[in-house]
């Protein structure tokens, strides 16, 4: 039995999604991808870097916000899964001499499948033991990453880290990495955007919403759940192998299990579940300190007592926020999810 | 399309500040103010602030006043890879700081690509080995003091195996790494090699740990809090062997914090506002008029590094900013030509400097200094 | 002997330590289902206003402890479970436990900016004497640290299982609803669950930090330690944190002592990861099994 | 006729308390089958043991004459055993359209297609036949979370019948439905019953539903079968008299 015959006239299955194939989520990414290219100009090498720091985190942020956002799973190790592809792409095309491009995908490979690894055995208990888990696996990895001098340079760190070319193109510049980093960043936001959207991406929310039902329907929520960890830490694989070139010198201390927090901070600043949050979850994050100057380190109370109001407020975070602004400016119901 | 609105703001914040005024010239201090260095890099902040101020009040150097910006960094070294390059950005004259080895080792590059100096409180050994023509330091570098630390525990203590305690981070590590080889020069045993983490708290199984080693003297390398900590934890377990400490654990706030247990600690200092030294005392007594305690080595680094700047300028005679490290390269500041140094300074053609230190001991909660040791190279 | 002996005294007492915070996680999971991140700076800040309250009023130690304590029980005791939990447990517990993260962040940059940055000197209520028993040299600091936590954990005990208001908190804690039938008055029992915490908070902050000084960053070793304690030795009971603490303590101590220093912490976490994967309720912990 | 399902001796505790003590029924294939059973007889706890959701203490489930004893639930539902829940059960920030065809997608294609191919993994079809079938047409686009109570338990059934199950078992279907709505329920159940031979198994309060809904009846006590029979039997069992009304 396949559908109730008693409505077996209707209309033949669409089996392509025609024009609703762009959308309004899609055309913002394009649009924001063409501002950043050009944004850069005059603004010296140094907006240039924030600006590139601001889309590195966005890419670690929107793997969080699969896990956290869409999956529901507490990570607390998205800086150490950082660490790892920071510290892979460093060694591989400092010390190994492979080309970025190969040492980006196997960063996002290790990562991927450390997540896997780190995921099944947590899951099988129950979703908060995910949180224990990744605790301890983020002290472990900086452990290993301070104490594995040889390999890590230990306290030291790994200092001149080479910038990747493009077809023979030098990206050394500041200007030309940044682009490069829109082009990355915009790829990997399109890759999460095509997920979401498809019957992942709705087993996902559903994983969130109600993992019981979820099951009962047939969607196997372990390996939802896995598939969203793995691909969220991935996602921070992706991130770390921008952020090396980026910083052009790693150690340990960015991938300390305070990073962590700060990076599920966020997520949640942002709107978890929204596609778009982790820009303005990151914009919060990175950004904000240089508007806060003259608050000096009165910043990191002001953006968690940001974060406190809106989880108390409008848990949706920004995005929820500018979604009912944009509502009732439109009066419309629906925003850009 | 609610982004366009938040990189129109990004983009309308993140433009370069506006050019400095004609009659100020522009100091960029990038330190660390909070995260694990905030007290050493607060100390040097405030000598830095203290030596503006008293330069400003006698009419600057060649007539112009100083403009000082200090950027935190906290103690991140991509933060502080930024904060160079924002202050070179921005068109500092030179730029100050950081205090700590490793951030120095993430953004010395930087500095020095746009050839302009860059004037650090860092002691790590391996900083001045790479050939920089562009980093200076403000004080000795664990190269230097370590043969003296080694020395003293030969001659002075008479030790014939050390426990050594160290932090693990850039600094500890560094230490460590200097004295073990020098202890070995010195036919000295390691009795044990105690790693400890930055923020530990408890260090009572350290503490347990030396003591069972049976080691004739302690090498204690920690930051303030910490060298406070492992002395109350020493005195816990009753451990009597001499404590034997560069600088830092003879420093005012680890005395403050240790209370009794600091007493009778001893070591080599390389900067000390109880150094018989007018000038030193003279130093100690309008920081803490300013700031209300009593400043560490830190803080007279961040003193020294104003002044060393403006010394330079004034020799050259002109604001050239590649200038200034080429004045600085191999020269000896007297305090004849320049007070605010406060003691006769060489900078070494790699960066490194040479200058007098002392030996001291913890007597009665205060910093004793027993020899004044000489130049390395009179 | 002598030398494992201390050890194990080092061990027991910041075990004990490790033991109070832990019990604060466990009171906060049973009535609201939710980790509080911020547990470390609950033991960190009772120091720091106590001296911040010397400092402002210029009081006497006992009177700025007074001041102190009361103003962290109130504010973290009542006020935490009134203007950050209350409002946000209806959005569910994840939102409430990344609050606790953003909680912890206020608390240590305000501990920092609003007191210093730097560590600060902690009066000592206890002679900083030492005594040797079989050749071990034991501090009474260390004595008076498990004295007092095995006390306060003894009272604690007694106070759920021996007297009427610690049954009804007890019967809040297991099932709500119950308790509502039953005509407790739940709200009140869940604010005094808040306010205990508070408290223990304040006895581990007043027994450690004359050893390890007041400054704001402390909270960090202390929340991951009571974490794993209260994970090790099983998140919904009292006695499985009081177990891990002392676990977890005296694990601590040998790692140092035994095994390499600098990978010494990645000791605990090592074992937090094998209760997991064996026995995953925790040593002492029941199996949480619920109708759905 | 054949057995889709077979309970044997399930017992499942809850510490001390038995919430199911020994209950052995057969399901047979075609036939609409009723629980019944006062407040807290374990009839749910039933259901959740025999779909995977509760591990039973005791006691085995076949399907077809497998065993399929705590098999996990988003494998037995793909062996065509589907169910609904006593309290509601949509997602509520899905469009109904969504909801449907979520509860189908993993019914179709691999985890490869459902991420590279379409978006509705080729389900719109199915899911506007479901949509008309359940009178939820001019619902089609609007947030499941927004729809009235009813409405919500019609596409909560809607969404366990978009998979083509065989075996169906609902728990409380006609909880808090208004009486328009559950007639137009019942209708929709003998429909889907009638015309493609789905099995179900009902568990309901609502004694008119169930009796003429069902073609046999099975009457829990105190997680004990008490009875079981054709409606008119049951009715006019004493225990069952007894069980109802004594308390």
């Amino acid at each position: 039995m396949t559908a109730p015959a008693t409505h077996s006239a209707a209309p033949a299955a669409r089996r392509l999604p025609l024009p609703g194939f762009v959308d309004g989520t899609l055309l913002t990414l394009v649009a924001a991808a063409v501002i950043l290219w050009f944004a850069p100009s005059g603004m010296g090498r140094y907006g240039t870097y924030v600006l590139s720091l601001w889309l590195v985190m966005s890419v670690a942020v929107m793997g969080l916000n699969l896990t956290l956002g869409y999956a529901g799973l507490k990570s607390l190790a998205q800086a150490a899964f950082m660490g790892i592809g920071a510290y892979a792409t460093a060694l591989l095309t400092s010390k190994v001499g492979l080309n970025w491009y190969a040492s980006f995908a196997v960063s996002g490979l290790i990562t991927f499948a450390v997540g896997l690894v780190l995921g099944f055995p947590a899951l099988r208990v129950k979703a908060h033991y995910l949180a224990f888990v990744t605790l301890a696996f983020s002290t472990l990895i900086w452990l290993v990453l301070r104490n594995e001098q040889w390999l890590t340079g230990g306290v030291f760190g790994l200092s001149n880290i080479p910038r990747p070319s493009f077809f023979g193109l030098k990206l050394d510049g500041a200007l030309a990495f940044h682009r490069f980093v829109v082009v990355v960043t915009f790829l990997l936001a399109v890759v999460l955007w095509w997920m979401i959207r498809s019957p992942w991406g709705r087993a996902f929310t559903a994983l969130r919403e109600n993992p019981i039902r979820a099951a009962s329907l047939g969607i196997d929520t372990r390996m939802y759940t896995l598939l969203a960890f793995a691909i969220g830490s991935a996602y921070a694989g992706f991130a770390g192998a921008l952020y090396a070139p980026l910083v052009e010198f790693i150690d340990p201390s960015p991938f300390s299990l305070s990073q962590s927090f700060f990076l599920l901070l966020m997520v949640v600043a942002g709107g978890a579940g929204y596609l778009l949050g982790p820009f303005i979850g990151a914009l919060l994050g990175v950004v904000l300190p240089e508007w806060l100057r003259f608050a000096g380190s009165l910043y990191l109370i002001i953006f968690a007592g940001i974060v406190m109001l809106l989880l108390i407020a409008c848990p949706q975070g920004m995005s929820g926020l500018l979604e009912r602004g944009w509502a009732k400016l439109t009066g419309k119901k629906e925003g850009a999810r | 399309m609610k982004m366009h609105w938040i990189i129109a703001a990004a983009l309308g914040t993140a433009v370069s500040l506006p050019a400095l005024a004609q009659d100020k010239v522009k100091l960029v201090d990038v330190v660390e103010l909070s995260g694990a260095g905030a007290t050493a890099g607060t100390n040097w902040k405030n000598g830095i602030d203290l030596a503006v101020a008293d330069i400003n009040a006698k009419g600057g150097i060649l007539g112009k006043q100083i403009e000082i910006v200090h950027y935190d960094t906290q103690t991140n070294p991509g933060n502080t890879r930024a904060a160079v390059q924002r202050a070179i950005d921005e068109g500092t004259y030179a730029v100050l700081g950081p205090v700590f080895s490793g951030p120095i080792g993430a953004s010395m590059q930087i500095a020095q690509r746009a050839e302009i100096a860059q004037l650090v409180g860092g002691e790590a050994a391996g900083l001045t080995k790479q050939g920089n023509q562009y980093l200076f330091r403000t004080s000795l570098s664990q190269t230097a003091a370590m043969p003296k630390i080694a020395k003293y525990l030969k001659d002075t203590v008479k030790a014939g195996s050390v426990a050594v305690v160290w932090v693990n981070n850039d600094f500890g590590k560094g230490g460590r790494d200097a004295i073990i080889p020098e202890l070995e020069k010195a036919g000295i045993k390691l009795a044990v090699d105690v790693a400890t983490e930055q923020g530990q708290a408890d260090f009572a199984a350290d503490a347990i740990k030396v003591k069972n080693s049976n080691a004739d003297a302690v090498f204690v390398y920690l930051n303030e809090e910490e060298s406070a900590r492992f002395l109350r934890a020493a005195k816990q377990q009753g451990i009597t062997k001499p404590m034997v400490g560069e600088t830092t654990l003879l420093g005012a706030k680890v005395i403050e914090l240790a209370g009794d247990a600091a007493n009778g600690v001893k070591g080599h200092v390389g900067l000390s506002i109880d150094a018989p030294i007018p000038a030193f005392q003279e130093f100690g007594k309008k920081f803490q008029a300013k700031y209300n305690y009593v400043s560490d080595h830190n803080g007279m680094k961040g003193y020294m590094a104003v002044y060393m700047v403006k010394w330079a300028t004034e020799k050259q005679k002109k604001f050239d900013k590649k200038g200034v490290a080429d004045t600085l390269r191999g020269a000896t500041i007297k305090t004849s030509e320049e007070p605010g140094i406060l003691i006769e300074t060489t900078i070494e053609k790699n960066g490194d400097l040479d200058r007098e230190s002392f030996l001291a001991e913890v007597k009665d909660g205060k910093q004793v200094i027993t020899a004044t040791l000489p130049k390395i190279n009179p | 002997m002598a030398e494992f002996l201390a050890y194990l005294i080092a061990g027991i007492a910041t075990g004990a330590i490790y033991a109070l915070a832990a019990i604060g996680f466990t009171l906060v999971w049973q009535t609201s289902q939710t980790i509080n991140f911020a547990q470390g700076e609950f033991v960190m800040l009772p120091a720091v206003l106590v001296l911040l309250a010397i400092k402002l009023f210029g009081a006497p130690i006992w009177l700025g402890a007074l001041i102190g304590i009361a103003a962290f029980i109130l504010i973290f005791g009542v006020g935490f479970k009134l203007t950050v939990v209350d409002p946000m447990i209806r959005h569910g517990v994840l939102p409430l436990a990344i609050a606790t993260m953003a909680l912890s962040i206020i608390m240590k940059e305000g501990a920092k900016d609003g007191f210093s940055a730097e560590a600060q000197k902690f009066p000592s209520f206890v002679p900083t004497e030492t005594i040797s028993v079989f050749g071990a040299a034991i501090s009474l600091q260390h004595v008076a640290i498990i004295a007092v936590a095995f006390g306060v954990i003894g009272l604690l005990q007694w106070f759920v299982g021996g007297t009427r208001l610690g049954r009804q908190m007890q019967a809040t804690a297991q099932n709500p609803t119950v308790a509502r039938i039953l005509g407790i008055p739940v709200e009140r029992m869940v604010l005094l669950t808040f306010v205990i915490n508070a408290a223990l908070a304040v006895v581990a902050s007043v027994l450690i930090s004359p050893i390890y000084l007041a400054k704001f960053s402390n909270g960090e070793v202390i929340g991951l330690f009571a974490f794993i304690a209260a994970i090790v030795g099983g998140f919904n009971q009292v006695r499985g944190a009081l177990v891990g603490g002392l676990i977890v303590g005296i694990v601590d101590s040998m790692a140092a002592a035994y095994i390499s220093t600098s990978y010494r912490l990645a000791v605990p976490l090592v074992l937090l990861v094998i209760v997991i994967l064996v026995k995953p309720e925790g040593l002492m912990g029941r199996k949480e099994e619920r109708r759905v | 006729m054949t057995e889709v399902l077979e309970v044997s001796n399930l017992h499942k505790a809850f510490g001390g308390i038995k919430a199911v003590n020994g209950v052995s029924f057969k399901v047979n294939e075609g036939e609409i089958l009723g629980i019944i059973g006062p407040n807290g007889c374990g009839k749910s706890t039933l259901f959740n043991c025999i779909l995977g959701q509760l591990e039973p203490t005791e006691g085995a489930v076949k399907l077809d004459g497998r065993d399929v004893t705590n098999m996990r639930p988003s494998e037995l539902n793909k062996l065509g055993v589907s169910r609904t829940f006593q309290l509601l059960q949509v997602f509520p920030e899905l469009s109904v359209r969504e909801n449907l065809i979520l509860a189908g997608q993993e019914h179709e294609g691999t985890m490869l297609s459902r991420f590279f191919g379409a978006r509705d993994a080729g389900l719109s079809a199915k899911a506007e036949q479901m949509i008309g079938f359940f009178k939820l047409g001019h619902l089609a686009d609007a947030k499941a979370g927004g729809l009235s109570y009813g409405q919500q338990k019609l596409l909560d059934a809607a969404m366990a019948f978009m998979a083509g199950p065989r075996l169906v078992l609902l728990d409380e279907p006609a909880g808090g439905v208004n009486l328009t709505m559950l007639g137009d329920l019942k209708e929709r159940l003998r429909a889907i019953n009638a015309e493609h031979g789905a099995t179900f198994v009902v568990i309901e309060h609502n004694m008119d539903f169930v009796m003429s809904l069902c073609s046999r009846v099975i009457v829990l006590a105190e997680g004990k079968v008490l009875a079981e029979g054709t409606p008119a039997e049951v009715r006019a069992n004493p225990a069952v008299i007894e069980a109802y009304l004594g308390h």
